[in-house]
């Protein structure tokens, strides 16, 4: 079965991207967050950003999560730089 | 509602107001308000434009407060975060802790500014003079979150 | 004048915008508002009466402000203290403090109300059901104040 | 040559005393804080409390001041419970 996200991007990676989200199917054995940034950033050319930029964060389901944290079917999965409010 | 994600300013006094109304059993108020400064890392800033993830942002500030609730013995919260386009000398943000007594009001009016800096899903841009910038978060600020941790 | 003890009320955004004026440089602001509570010691309160030292009241307001100053650096202090009959839920204190950055102006407004209250030469008496009573120095108060000593 | 003083009293130990304030002459040999306040509790009566109140406080020229602590002609001196305010 194909799990399919929904995966967005903040900020400067939002920018870098030309891009603030988009649904992703996942290949077989991308179930976490770290395979998901995989995935996304093995398309090449402005997708690299995902595995360049540093110290990305990100969540999943709206709370912060880490790259072992399990991405699952119908997730909402975000991507952003350091949080920079206050 | 204590959390509050919008564009519009608010006023401090007013907001104090309305965490005491009704009630005599608070004896401090601790207050932080984040304003826009006008030089940043050197640079002249003449706007600050704030983005945030909607539904998270609320989430998380939502889940801070909670967190300070469950640590001290605090008795109302109020947090507003705005978003859009600022000037100089604009409001950000502000955090209202009311309690019976003035060490845990001040400890979790720290805690949540602390944590927010870190937690909640905002991203700041500046326009200076040289262009556009993304601001980068501080390594200070995370080590303002980490002092809180608790083993 | 960064120091007032007077009678009236204040007004705490009042307060924080005339510290601000003509100023962009101020990115953080720190209020501690101190206020009457309906319940003391298990005794509800009615009223609440402030006496003071004039002249030393004035004095070692200011040179608490003048120890924050040179210990932190911070861009605007204002501190008012009233005196006279209150109610429970009246503002008793304020005490604002800003800075470029949110640590020191929590630290100074912090620091400031832990002397203030071990060091002016302020004295309440309280209003009870069984009459009224003269509130007793709090050993917290003095640890509180004791934690900001430098060796 | 005989020292003259101000001494002021506050809060429970001025309703103690009766007293808000008064000029004090002082006799030779009480050249301190502790001095002054034993030749005033030294009249007996009311004026005992300023040796029996516990933790009592005392300023000279309005500045916070030790036992020890030197008071010459002129000078102001207060006695008062520890400080409530805030």
């Amino acid at each position: 079965m194909t799990m399919k996200i929904k995966v967005l991007y903040f900020a400067a990676l939002r920018e870098a991207l030309g891009s603030s989200g988009e649904t992703v199917e996942l290949p077989e054995g991308a179930t976490t967050l770290a395979g998901v940034r995989a995935v996304i950033a093995g398309r090449g050319g402005a997708w690299t950003a995902l595995a360049q930029m540093k110290n990305l964060r990100a969540a999943v389901n709206q709370r912060m999560a880490d790259p072992d944290d399990a991405v699952t079917d119908g997730d909402e999965v975000a991507f952003f730089p350091p949080v920079t409010g206050g | 509602m204590s959390v509050s994600v919008q564009q519009a300013d608010f006023d401090i006094g007013a907001e104090i107001d309305a965490l005491m109304a009704g009630r005599g059993d608070i004896g401090a108020v601790a207050t932080f308000t984040g304003l826009v400064r006008d030089m940043n890392e050197g640079s002249g800033v003449t706007a600050m434009t704030l983005e945030h993830y909607p539904g998270m942002t609320e989430a998380a500030l939502a889940d801070i407060v909670e967190q300070a609730k469950a640590r001290w013995d605090i008795l109302a919260v109020r947090v507003i975060h705005r978003v859009g386009t600022l000037r100089p000398a604009d409001r950000i943000v502000l955090v209202v802790v009311a309690g019976a007594h003035r060490g845990e009001a001040f400890a979790a009016c720290e805690f949540i500014m602390d944590y927010l800096k870190t937690r909640a899903p905002f991203w700041k841009r500046e326009d200076t003079p040289a262009g556009s910038r993304w601001v980068d978060a501080r390594e200070s600020d995370d080590s303002a979150a980490a002092r809180w941790q608790q083993d």
